[in-house]
């Protein structure tokens, strides 16, 4: 399993701190997310796409991973020029399609893409591992970056233990179907991967105690932001800051 | 099950994100920290779960188990949904940062009802078969049902103009309705067989 | 080409796992005949298992076919008529048994084949009869010992009125009782039988030819060499036999004393 | 009381899982002295994990004692001074290393012991060079091998530098070099070794003393008897040892003939 398909490059993008990362993609989301303009979303996806460039990441799987998330936007597109209020665009036999749902549409789009690029370039390109502790000096709060991290531990523990299950009863013939013995039999595997994971989580524990756990977590790490780090950082904060200013003069 | 980046408006971004983060503490005051280890591997398992394709006619859809999640893990179901949301949008670029606090609020929210209303219900106490699989089946589907209704209200709330799509949300989640209510029907009744401690909590 | 009226082939079949330098099968040919009963040998690691998920269809070898009564099963749709006819038992019986009680997890097969829950019953309690298992029925399979979980997934094989087993590593973690009840068990059975093992009085007390697997080939034991070793038996006490198939080659057999 | 000047020990302990009929142990005394090095051999089943768990203070005994340094450790808070200097090597590696990072899992134990960020950084890199796995440092725990997470929890429990280990089937699903890694790594250790396995060469490479289990009792190995086996080995053309460090006794000598 792939999951953390663009987490390894060689790129500036890479090399930042995941801190940085974190805090120019959450004002640049931001920015973008709430803005309602033209101009505000295409300088977004400019910059958006300016970031793919300095990344060096695989194009074909970007474009791969933008079409499989733009499915939703697929979604708004056929129907929003058909059901939103407003001024006939054009009319079609029966069907008119509204100007303000296609502007919509398209206004959606264009900041949905800005922001999955945003994603992809600033956090995409740092592991789990790294985004959890980048999460957790940046005051999230430690319980919730504890499970983040034995989460992402454990996934791929479970995802085998549900695999193997899985290729058990296919083995023995199983062909899912549209029926109840398909739904049983998908319950009956994933309950049993619950409760194989339920007595996994009483062994860790166990684990956890023998090695001197107490209810305390300690953290080990100790980076440093470097030179670059803040120059990247103030360029990007000070695009975020454009924007908003775009979007408050229009 | 998630609403993209991008489509809400302002007031429901916000008032989705204040409302998980004060479904986040009362869940994570729940959780001490010996139970971290529990909650979090309990969080992959339900993540693997929304990995599972079930077919319905000729496509397929994945399993959400919000409902059962709930029966589970009660108030701790508001960080377990928020950390495997977090995930997808690392891993696959699903959702976004902005979007998800309305995004945990829709699934989380209908979990933690799940566990009050119909949590007693499965518990391990009960003794007749019948009732706790009634049960099981009422939780999964009405917390789909939930997750849909707000989903759709975050829509319409946004923009009115969203509300034929918000319609068309709820009608698409009929079927996965009746899905989730099966499997999460089945599922109770194997744990209260196999292990009837997970439906204790 | 193996040799026509076979049941179970390989021809030249490599397999490399991603990553790795050495192909862990290399240009393998392997043939199993109707109700012929095989063991295979090997360390830890040689590709025992990697075989026989080549076999099932589960790995893909990179080159080389798999043949099933002399069909090429070339894609994954292929493969559905071997599972009808192959049975594998996993390792870890916990890898094999899903289902809340014994009796849904033997019947779950022959559901699947299409038989009406009646009949998928009725054969599951059949089998479980036959294999000694009836007062099993009932319970829940989670909470079985290692042997009983073991014979219970070998009953949800032979429910599909297999052509031949698989079993890979059977007589792992049981204890001498089942053990013995297994190799019993094996010996009744009239179909083809693939063991693979690193417990060889198993093999030799239910085989008729052993292979070894080692560095990527396939070799008939032959090669392989019986002599003395050392070794201790907590249960040597305890009556236990020895029964030795092999054929052994007057050469081997000075080599042994 | 067990013999003054052991590192552990039980005294007189039963265990019956609830809902049991037969206790799995039954008024078990088992000593470990200092630096000794102890095979464990028996079925599955047969009790060794539970007296692991028992000697841990993670399962509770009917009755009986658990002994450490010759104190005895009554409750629950008492077993602590025994968890910082007696380490367990779990079944399977997945359950001990939780940390996504291999350098964080190793430092998690001194950490709780009360070393610093820096000094358990040290710590743990020290630990990883002396084992040979330093360019495992930054890797995460889930990408590993099998084979190498099996070294990592050995690490785990090695920085917390124990009198004595206690390891669980640890040559399970390893690989043939993983193995003798072990093997070699262990026999380097100077401290007291428990292994429970039914992997018998592994416990005759690296234990003096064998102990059967089997119905309840622990039993000397002088009990289990040396037999000759007739036993194939594919490998017997290429060079391998047989080590054992087992004395036998004129008898069993005997009968080995």
């Amino acid at each position: 399993m792939t999951f953390e398909k663009f987490s390894q490059g060689e790129s500036l993008l890479h090399r930042t701190d995941t801190r940085v990362k974190l805090v120019s993609a959450i004002s640049l989301t931001l920015v973008i997310a709430l803005c309602q303009s033209f101009y505000t979303s295409l300088a977004g996806l400019t910059v958006g796409l300016l970031l793919l460039t300095f990344s060096r990441l695989n194009l074909r799987f970007v474009f791969w991973r933008l079409m499989l998330v733009n499915s939703f936007i697929a979604f708004l597109w056929i129907t929003l020029p058909l059901t939103y209020p407003g001024d006939a665009l054009c009319v079609v036999g029966p069907v008119t399609l509204s100007k303000q749902g296609v502007a919509l549409a398209a206004l959606i789009s264009i900041k949905a893409n800005a922001i999955i690029l945003f994603f992809i370039t600033l956090l995409a390109t740092s592991t789990v591992v790294d985004l959890g502790h980048g999460l957790e000096s940046l005051r999230l709060p430690k319980k919730l970056c504890l499970i983040l991290l034995f989460s992402y531990r454990y996934i791929f523990v479970v995802h085998q233990e549900y695999h193997r299950l899985l290729r058990a009863a296919k083995l023995r013939c199983f062909k899912p179907r549209t029926n109840l013995h398909t739904y049983r039999t998908y319950a009956y595997l994933f309950g049993m991967t619950l409760v194989k994971s339920w007595n996994r989580a009483e062994r860790v524990g166990q684990a956890m105690m023998l090695r001197g756990f107490h209810g305390r977590f300690y953290s080990l790490e100790e980076k440093t932001v470097t030179k670059v780090d803040v120059i990247f950082l103030i360029i990007m904060i000070s695009a975020a800051i454009g924007f908003a200013y775009i979007e408050l003069m229009k | 099950m998630h609403i993209s980046e991008g489509v809400l408006s302002t007031p429901i971004l916000i008032g989705g994100g204040v409302l998980t983060v004060l479904g986040l503490s009362i869940g994570l005051k729940k959780i001490d920290y010996d139970r971290v280890m529990e909650v979090s591997i309990l969080a992959s398992t339900f993540f693997v779960a929304s990995l599972i394709h079930v077919p319905l006619g000729p496509g397929s859809v994945h399993l959400i188990l919000n409902g059962l999640l709930g029966m589970v893990l009660g108030w701790a179901s508001f960080p377990a949904i928020f950390i495997a949301l977090l995930l997808q949008a690392f891993f696959f670029q699903y959702g976004g940062l902005v979007v998800l606090g309305v995004n945990t609020f829709n699934m989380a929210a209908p979990a933690v009802l799940c566990f009050y209303l119909f949590g007693p219900l499965v518990s391990p106490l009960v003794k007749d078969p019948q009732r706790r699989a009634l049960a099981g089946f009422a939780g999964g589907f009405f917390s789909v049902f939930f997750s849909g209704i707000l989903m759709s209200s975050a829509l319409a709330l946004s923009d009115s103009g969203f509300f034929s799509i918000a319609q068309m949300v709820v009608a698409a989640h009929l079927p996965v309705m009746i899905i989730e209510g099966f499997i999460t029907m089945f599922t109770v009744s194997f744990l209260a067989k196999i292990k009837p401690e997970i439906l204790q909590s | 080409m193996p040799p026509l009226g076979s049941l179970v082939a390989l021809h030249n079949v490599t397999f490399c796992y991603p990553g790795r330098k050495h192909p862990i099968l290399d240009k393998v040919d392997f043939t199993l005949h109707e109700k012929q009963r095989v063991g295979l040998i090997g360390p830890n690691g040689c590709g025992k298992t990697s075989l026989f998920h080549i076999i099932m269809g589960l790995l893909r070898p990179q080159t080389g076919t798999v043949f099933f009564k002399d069909t090429q099963l070339n894609r994954k749709k292929d493969f559905k008529i071997l599972h009808e006819k192959v049975g594998l038992l996993f390792q870890d019986a916990d890898d094999q048994l899903f289902s809340p009680t014994v009796l849904e997890d033997v019947a779950f097969g022959p559901l699947n084949l299409g038989a009406s829950p009646a009949e998928a019953r009725e054969r599951a309690c059949q089998t479980l009869q036959e294999l000694g298992l009836s007062k099993l029925e009932q319970r829940i399979t989670h909470q079985l010992s290692g042997g009983e979980k073991k014979m219970v997934s070998l009953a949800t094989v032979m429910v599909m009125q297999p052509d031949a087993l698989l079993l890979d590593e059977p007589s792992n973690n049981l204890d001498m009782g089942t053990r013995a009840r297994l190799i019993e068990i094996l010996n009744e059975l009239d179909l083809a039988i693939l063991i693979i093992s690193h417990d060889w009085s198993l093999l030799a007390d239910t085989c008729e030819d052993i292979y070894a697997i080692d560095k990527g080939k396939v070799t008939q034991s032959d090669k392989a060499y019986l002599h003395d070793h050392r070794h201790a038996h907590p249960y040597g006490e305890q009556p236990h036999r020895h029964r030795n198939r092999i054929k052994l080659t007057s050469d081997q057999k000075k080599e042994e004393r």
